[in-house]
């Protein structure tokens, strides 16, 4: 990583600075006296070479005329004191790289939104505050230093970690974009879960179709190399620039693995999901003949066969049970419990129903539900399977049925708070465990990445709003299943966005980064190494060449600044935000 | 959770679909249906509650809940199910299953096979209307052809007998019925059955009387689903109306026929004379009367069948048909058979005598598997009903 | 200095993305607050070292309000429970020096939360009226 | 109409809600000349105007917020709000893109959003920023938080007394703006249209529109925002603050009797979002949400469902017949507790807030003209094969993002967002340039 970060030595150079405080026709000016402010700047502050008021600082001709000052007057340090930088400071830095001013060497001071507005009637307070904030700008650039945006070269090619169908669609995109593509899988081949399902309403196909048709998309492309039977060792690096070693297991016989270093700018990890499996005897799995998980049913009715047949035994009733691993209670003993909602779960079933009402004449299907949580447009799936010979009964979360052998049947023992939980019992062929899904069981992987993980188990994103692909370790990424449970369609949105996100990093040759980033003095330092443990993005490390002293890895920190608060020396800082700059403008605010 | 559970009958939703509940796995439970019900109360939880029970195949609820019968398909929870489930429906096809079920075990899979098969409800129909066509031919006097002798063509104490006969077979049904009905509902609800029973005796009494004047005279629940049509006007064009026509001429003749049987000298000697009844005659005119709001309402009823105006009237079976049918039919006939008789023509009113006995003897006879059943089992049902609620308050 | 005319300053720390757009609604909608207070933005609010805020009242300031990012914070999801340990710190700081606890505030302000900062500021401002200065306490006699 | 010169794009992003900003964002951010268009005067779309948002309760405002300001800043993005697409032909491999910019009769160049004019102007319609709850200006800026922060005229409430024009300090006023014609050629085409709401006047036993006291749902958003309309939390008939606030699930979905048999997916989160910030203002009301599902299936829902439960807020199993409002503008519910004992029960509630479904801007069929793009039976943009993609449309080179494909949560809107994004610079960069063959270790 090569910081193009320069710093030209300012000591003993007076500064030169501008100051353009701004009317907005009225808006400041009728409760802050803009003359005042403006004659004591050119009192108090003689290194303010011009101090203005304009009617409009951010009018054109205010700009050219700043601009022309800036040249003019050589001036290498700008106060704007106009209306709320999140207006326009971008404009004024703008202007200021018209200027051939470092546009960081400029600092836009709010005096509209927290002076004038906030203080009307109150011209004295309105003006006197506007003041401080001038005068914490002055202080402010005076020890202000120019700034590069963070630049890095970058790998043009991602890894991508998991070949069901979301790192097969994060392949797809990011192969056509022309960016180079990895793809590990741990397994021999390639689809995840969905090569293992059957029909899939509402798309009316199958899951082997489905990874077909991703499979051969990518077929043919020269820049996708895939390693199935391969699993990741160890990585390290950052943004731009990760070393991920992978050991590939040979099918041949004779060298049994090789292990392989993959150079690559980002990484989607798309490890999907395990099944719940239930614990013997939960709803008499594994105790009553007859009951079965989903996955299982889902096997069966791969067959094609024109009658529904389960180990022999002809199937003409059967109940599913719902939220059989998800939405569970809290555990009081501390045991394990999934409080989540599986998602995927009720529309599966449904759907699965609906795949058995139409290819078996007469068979019944009991549905045990808490909530139908068929949402958007699944809700015709479970109109139709109700209409199609499906009966859904709602069940408590308090009395959950029971399933019990009655000869060779099993019997199902409700109580529906529909008819005001009266038990009810049912006899059934065949018992069908709704189960959801769990995170995926990988602790090599896990510990390798070292990922965060939410209280539920998944990878945790940063915001599920504002970065929803992205984890702490800035360019390791997530989507599909490893994150959250998700359908099909679902699943192919994250990881088509994980890619959008991926190439964004990679796609250009250089990244560029902002500059407010966190640095240390080494000088200062004296490795209490309390930022390292406050940093959460894992930025900061210590290193011993230096005489054990604090460095940042500026691609990786994020610039929150946390890890300032914590050193007991000072000796990181936020640049942009440093500990000199903060406490010159708290002297002059306190003026 | 101490109580023995109830067994689902997986194929009690079929039954109830051929009956009639067209849509009834529609349903998802929202309880739309009774929230805009203008007769459910607190008490009582209709329509959704009975669909729940016919989903789950538990039969044995259905029956032992007199709310079916407190509803009067006015269609408002058809109107508003957000599935289209049409649950009014399925509180028809209830009711049909419980007719069914009610009814003396042969007449048992009789009553479900008119429901189910139209073919059979023709053929049955006909081989009935057989019987009196059989029984008139084989009894009839002589025909004579100058002037009308009804009672000689057909002797009026054959028609008392086999009117006897027959009423005594119906209501032996009906009653077998009823019993079971209040057996049905009855049981498990303390204070009906077994001890304490006639704690409550005149309680029960007060309730009874009070039904039969609120439910059966003037039918307020009726009233009450047409609760948007306040004004006389509308009221003359609602549901309740076209229903207490039907009702109040039904009753009126069914008093002036069994005054018929039971006072015979002080009308059939006369009448024996054929002209000899003035129209101002207080039974005659009764029958009259009553004939008149039958012959209206049966037409009015039959109407809003025909235009499917309404969604209460827009699924109609064989069963609902016959009853109005066959109530128009004997209006019609009786004074199409008045006026061939007042016009002196024999020959017509020898024929229009027979088919007039026909219909009324079909009549009888389907009674108690058509709609007209509900006649006698609604008002069982809401006096059930008020009692139960008046054991659970106190 | 007589206490009526004190007029309390009060030192706002608020953050680029979160909270400082909430001030700014603030005198959007022209809900005053006291002009005596003066706002310094950082990036995120757990960077802000309790000894910035030490050297606000050694400064001259009477209080300090620090409007937290609160849950919405675009960096770090554990943003106020980093803040509130660090307040907890400069409390404990002010402490030390004698200077009262109560003239420090933290407070989750939202991007358009303008009444809750107005009202927070205020009250802070209330307390702080009746404190008197910042120099009248222990922290000037230990300096 | 002003014809302007034909300017070249690599995609066009129709929307400026969260799915278009997002989409316009990644890919400016990927180095594609993205132009974004919007209808309205300012972008953020629907999300921008809510309170918090669930499952995490994070304001609305800070993060929609956020990307309003990137994309009015981004160098690779060219914003277009105020503005209509009029017909979008297909030429050759790309799109030729015809948009009309309304004019705002206000210089956005030097107007400063001081707000002058609105304070001069005399006349006030219902302001639809805040669903009618309160009045705007005819000369107005939208709301706080807008981008681009401009007055805008509207001309047809106007009355042309000029006062706005006399009291604007940066002279912006311009009564002589006519529309501009916008000529645009692009390569792909990203549709984020969003959604329309249910109009609960349809559900007639709900009485919404006719009885004060029922709300929307969107309208109890700007009223628990802190951008709120009223500045406090009250109900209209008389500005009493409510203490026993009923929400009405599925109003205008899973419902045939409205023709919208499918589920809107956000319902059941926003009331239950709502309820908890509704106890956070007004810890004493009773909130009861009438329900059928609860359908908490996202990540972190169920927690929150629970979460809300532990809070307080009542969950009856039971959807509501009908409203009906007593002499005090109270309101009296019928529903079935189809959990409890059942039959027919009642209660009273003080305010209604009707959680109204999303519905498609069918309009979006007719921008395209010598090609038909595909909708479903309800009119959202059909998805060509989903198990393929999750966001292209049966035309090649144009995407959908968001809700302009079907109701969505936010999170969701924005992975489909980023997912267009994607799929649209793959097809861009598939099309045009070929791809090298890089060196990579041989695979399988």
């Amino acid at each position: 990583m090569k910081c193009r970060q320069e710093f030209k030595l300012t000591e003993g150079k007076k500064e030169r600075i501008g100051v353009y405080v701004c009317h907005c026709g009225g808006n400041i000016s009728d409760y802050v006296d803009v003359k005042k402010v403006v004659e004591e700047i050119k009192k108090g502050e003689p290194n303010a070479i011009i101090v203005k008021d304009l009617m409009f600082d951010c009018a054109d001709a205010s700009q050219s005329e700043m601009i022309e000052d800036i040249k003019a007057q050589k001036l290498d340090r700008v106060v704007v004191a106009a209306c709320s930088p999140k207006l326009h400071e971008a404009t004024f830095r703008n202007m200021a790289k018209r200027a051939d001013l470092n546009p960081y060497m400029l600092y836009h001071a709010d005096i509209r939104e927290q002076s004038s507005w906030a203080h009307e009637g109150d011209m004295e307070g309105a003006t006197s505050k506007a003041l401080a904030h001038v005068r914490a700008a002055i202080a402010y650039v005076k020890s202000a230093e120019p700034l590069e945006k963070i630049k890095s070269e970058t790998t043009h090619s991602v890894l991508i970690i998991g070949g069901g169908i979301a790192g097969l669609r994060a392949a797809i995109d990011l192969s056509r974009m022309g960016v180079n593509v990895m793809l590990v899988e741990r397994s021999p081949a390639l689809g995840g879960h969905v090569a293992e399902l059957g029909e899939i309403y509402p798309y009316y196909t199958s899951g082997p179709e489905i990874v077909k048709g991703l499979v051969d998309e990518l077929k043919g492309r020269d820049n996708v190399a895939i390693y199935t039977n391969a699993t990741v060792m160890s990585y390290s690096g950052y943004l731009g620039k990760f070393e991920v070693k992978v050991k590939v297991t040979h099918r041949q016989p004779g060298s049994e693995y090789s292990e392989i270093t993959l150079h690559v700018g980002s990484i989607i990890v798309a490890t999907g999901f395990d099944t719940y499996r239930p614990p013997k005897g939960e709803y008499g799995y594994g105790t009553v003949k007859g009951v079965v998980t989903l996955p299982d049913l889902v096997k069966a009715l791969g067959d094609g066969s024109k009658e529904l047949i389960y180990e022999g035994r002809r199937i003409r009733e059967m109940a599913f049970i719902y939220c059989v691993g998800s939405r569970q209670k809290p555990p009081e003993d501390g045991g394990h419990a999934n409080l989540y909602c599986s998602r995927y779960c009720c529309n599966a079933a449904t759907s699965q129903a609906l795949t058995i009402h139409r290819r078996f004449n007469n068979v019944k299907i009991y549905h045990l539900y808490r909530d139908m949580r068929t949402y958007g447009r699944n809700e015709l799936m479970y109109e139709d399977a109700a209409k199609g010979g499906s009966i859904f009964i709602r069940f408590d979360e308090d009395h959950p049925p029971l399933v019990a052998e009655d000869g060779d049947r099993c019997r199902v023992t409700f109580w529906s708070s529909l008819i005001e939980n009266q038990p009810v019992d049912i006899l059934v062929d065949l018992v069908v465990l709704v189960t959801g899904m769990e995170p995926r069981q990988n602790e090599e992987l896990n510990r390798t990445l070292s990922l965060p993980a939410g209280s539920d188990g998944f990878y945790k994103e940063i915001h599920p709003k504002l970065r929803p692909v992205e984890t702490n370790i800035t360019g390791v990424l997530i989507s599909g299943t490893a994150q959250a449970p998700r359908d099909v369609r679902e699943t192919l949105s994250s990881a088509s966005a994980a890619a959008a996100k991926a190439a964004s990093f990679v796609l250009k040759n250089e990244l560029e980064l902002d500059p407010f980033v966190a640095f240390v003095n080494p000088q200062a330092c004296e490795a209490h190494q309390e930022c390292i443990k406050e940093c959460p993005y894992g930025a900061i490390e210590l290193v011993e060449e230096l005489g054990k002293k604090a460095r940042v890895t500026s691609a990786k920190c994020k610039g929150c600044g946390a890890c300032v608060a914590v050193c007991p020396t000072g000796a990181i800082q936020l640049k942009g935000y440093t500990n000199m700059e903060i406490k010159s403008m708290i002297e002059e605010l306190a003026r | 959770m101490a109580d023995k559970p109830i067994k689902s009958d997986p194929g009690f939703v079929d039954e109830v679909k051929a009956l009639g509940g067209i849509n009834v796995e529609a349903c998802f439970n929202c309880g739309t249906c009774t929230a805009v019900c203008p007769l459910s109360s607190g008490a009582s939880s209709f329509p959704r509650k009975m669909i729940t029970y016919t989903q789950l195949g538990l039969k044995d609820k259905v029956l032992e809940s007199p709310d079916l019968w407190l509803c009067n398909y006015c269609g408002e929870c058809s109107k508003s199910c957000p599935r289209e489930a049409a649950p009014a429906e399925t509180m028809m096809a209830l009711r049909r299953y419980a007719i069914s079920q009610y009814a003396p075990p042969g007449f048992s899979s009789f009553s479900r096979m008119i429901y189910r098969s139209r073919a059979f409800a023709w053929i049955s129909m006909i081989l009935i209307s057989l019987i009196p066509l059989v029984l008139m031919l084989g009894l009839h006097g002589p025909i004579n052809s100058s002037s009308v002798l009804m009672f000689t063509f057909f002797p009026e104490h054959y028609i008392d007998y086999i009117g006897i006969t027959l009423g005594v077979i119906i209501l032996g049904v009906m009653l077998y019925g009823l019993g079971k009905m209040y057996y049905m509902t009855t049981r498990g609800m303390s204070g009906f059955q077994g001890e304490g029973h006639s704690a409550n005796g005149i309680k029960w009494l007060q309730e009874f009387t009070k039904t039969l004047f609120k439910e059966v005279f003037i039918q307020k629940r009726l009233d009450q689903c047409n609760e948007n049509s306040k004004g006389w006007r509308e009221r003359l064009n609602s549901e309740w109306f076209t229903h207490m026509t039907i009702f109040w001429g039904f009753i009126g003749l069914l008093i002036t026929t069994s005054l018929g049987f039971l006072i015979p000298s002080a009308i059939s000697v006369p009448l024996t004379n054929g002209l000899y009844i003035p129209v101002t005659e207080p039974i005659r005119l009764l029958g009259t009367l009553s004939g008149l709001l039958l012959v209206y309402g049966a037409t009015r009823a039959i109407i809003n069948r025909v235009n499917k105006s309404e969604i209460y009237s827009s699924h109609t079976y064989f069963t609902d048909w016959a009853f109005l049918v066959l109530l128009l039919l004997a209006g019609l006939t009786g004074y199409s058979l008045e006026i061939a008789y007042y016009v002196n023509s024999p020959l017509l009113t020898y024929a229009l005598l027979t088919v007039h006995l026909i219909v009324v003897f079909d009549l009888f006879v389907v009674a108690p598997f058509t709609k007209f059943a509900h006649a006698l089992y609604r008002p069982l049902a809401i006096w059930v009903s008020r009692a139960r609620q008046y054991i659970e308050t106190t | 200095m007589s206490t009526h005319a004190f007029e309390p300053k009060i030192l706002v720390f608020s953050t680029n993305i979160i909270s400082d757009p909430g001030i700014d609604q603030a005198g959007m909608s022209h809900i005053n607050y006291p002009s005596s207070s003066r706002i310094l933005r950082v990036p995120c609010s757990s960077m802000i070292r309790p000894e910035f805020i030490i050297h606000a009242f050694e400064s001259g300031f009477d209080a300090v309000f620090i409007a937290a990012d609160g849950g919405d914070c675009p960096y770090l999801s554990d943003c106020s429970v980093r803040t509130a340990r660090n307040v907890q710190r400069a409390s404990e700081m002010m402490k030390e020096n004698g200077i009262d606890q109560s003239r420090l505030r933290m407070a989750g302000i939202c991007s358009v939360c303008s009444d809750a900062f107005a009202k927070g500021v205020k009250s802070l401002y209330d307390i702080t009226k009746g404190l008197g200065p910042v120099r009248s306490e222990g922290h000037d006699r230990a300096s | 109409m002003t014809e302007l010169p034909e300017e070249a794009y690599d995609v066009l992003v129709i929307g400026g809600g969260i799915a278009g900003m997002e989409a316009a964002i990644d890919l400016g951010d990927m180095g594609f000349k993205v132009a974004l268009v919007e209808k309205e005067p300012t972008i953020g779309g629907k999300m921008l105007l809510l309170s918090k948002v669930f499952p995490t309760l994070d304001c609305a405002s800070c993060i929609s917020g956020t990307k309003t300001s990137t994309v009015s800043h981004h160098p690779n993005i060219r914003l277009l709000t105020y503005s209509e697409v009029a017909g979008i032909e297909r030429v050759d491999s790309g799109f030729v893109a015809r948009v009309t910019e309304k004019p705002r009769y206000v210089d956005a160049s030097l107007c400063t959003s001081c707000g002058e004019c609105e304070d001069a102007c005399p006349i006030i319609v219902p302001n639809e920023f805040d669903f009618g709850l309160r009045g705007r200006k005819a000369i107005y800026i939208p709301f706080d938080t807008a981008v681009p922060k401009n007055a805008v005229l509207d001309l047809d409430n106007c009355i042309y007394c000029m006062q706005c024009e006399r009291v604007c300090p940066a002279d912006a006023i311009n009564f002589l703006q006519v529309p501009k014609a916008h000529t645009l050629r692009v390569k792909a085409i990203i549709l984020a249209v969003g959604f329309k709401l249910f109009q609960a006047e349809k559900k007639k036993d709900y009485h919404y529109g006719e009885y004060p006291n029922v709300l929307t749902s969107m309208q109890m958003d700007r009223v628990v925002a802190p951008t709120r309309p009223y500045n406090a939390v009250i109900r209209p008939s008389d500005g009493k603050e409510p203490q026993n606030v009923g929400y009405v699930l599925c109003t205008g979905s899973r419902d045939r009797t409205v023709g919208n048999p499918r589920c809107s997916q956000v319902c059941c989160m926003y009331s239950m979002k709502q309820a908890q910030l509704i106890m956070g203002s007004l810890p004493t009301a009773d909130i009861t949400l009438y329900y059928m599902d609860i359908r908490a299936y996202g990540k972190g829902f169920e927690e929150f469902y629970r979460q809300s439960r532990d809070m307080g807020v009542k969950f009856v199993r039971g959807k509501v017949g009908k409203i009906e409002q007593k002499p005090d503008s109270n309101l009296t519910v019928y529903y079935e507790d189809t959990e409890g004992s059942g039959g027919m029960r009642k209660a009273d509630h003080d305010l209604m807030v009707l959680s109204v479904g999303l519905l498609p801007n069918t309009e979006v069929a007719g921008l395209f003209k010598n090609v038909k793009l595909d909708l479903d039976e309800i009119g959202w943009i059909r998805i060509m094969n989903e198990t393929r993609s999750s966001v292209q449309t049966n035309i090649d080179g144009v995407f959908a993002a968001g809700c302009a494909t079907g109701p969505k949560d936010i999170p969701d809107s924005v992975l489909e967002a980023g997912a267009a994004a994607s799929q649209c610079a793959a097809y861009i960069r598939g099309a045009s340039a070929s791809i090298t063959a890089h060196e990579v270790p041989a695979g399988i």
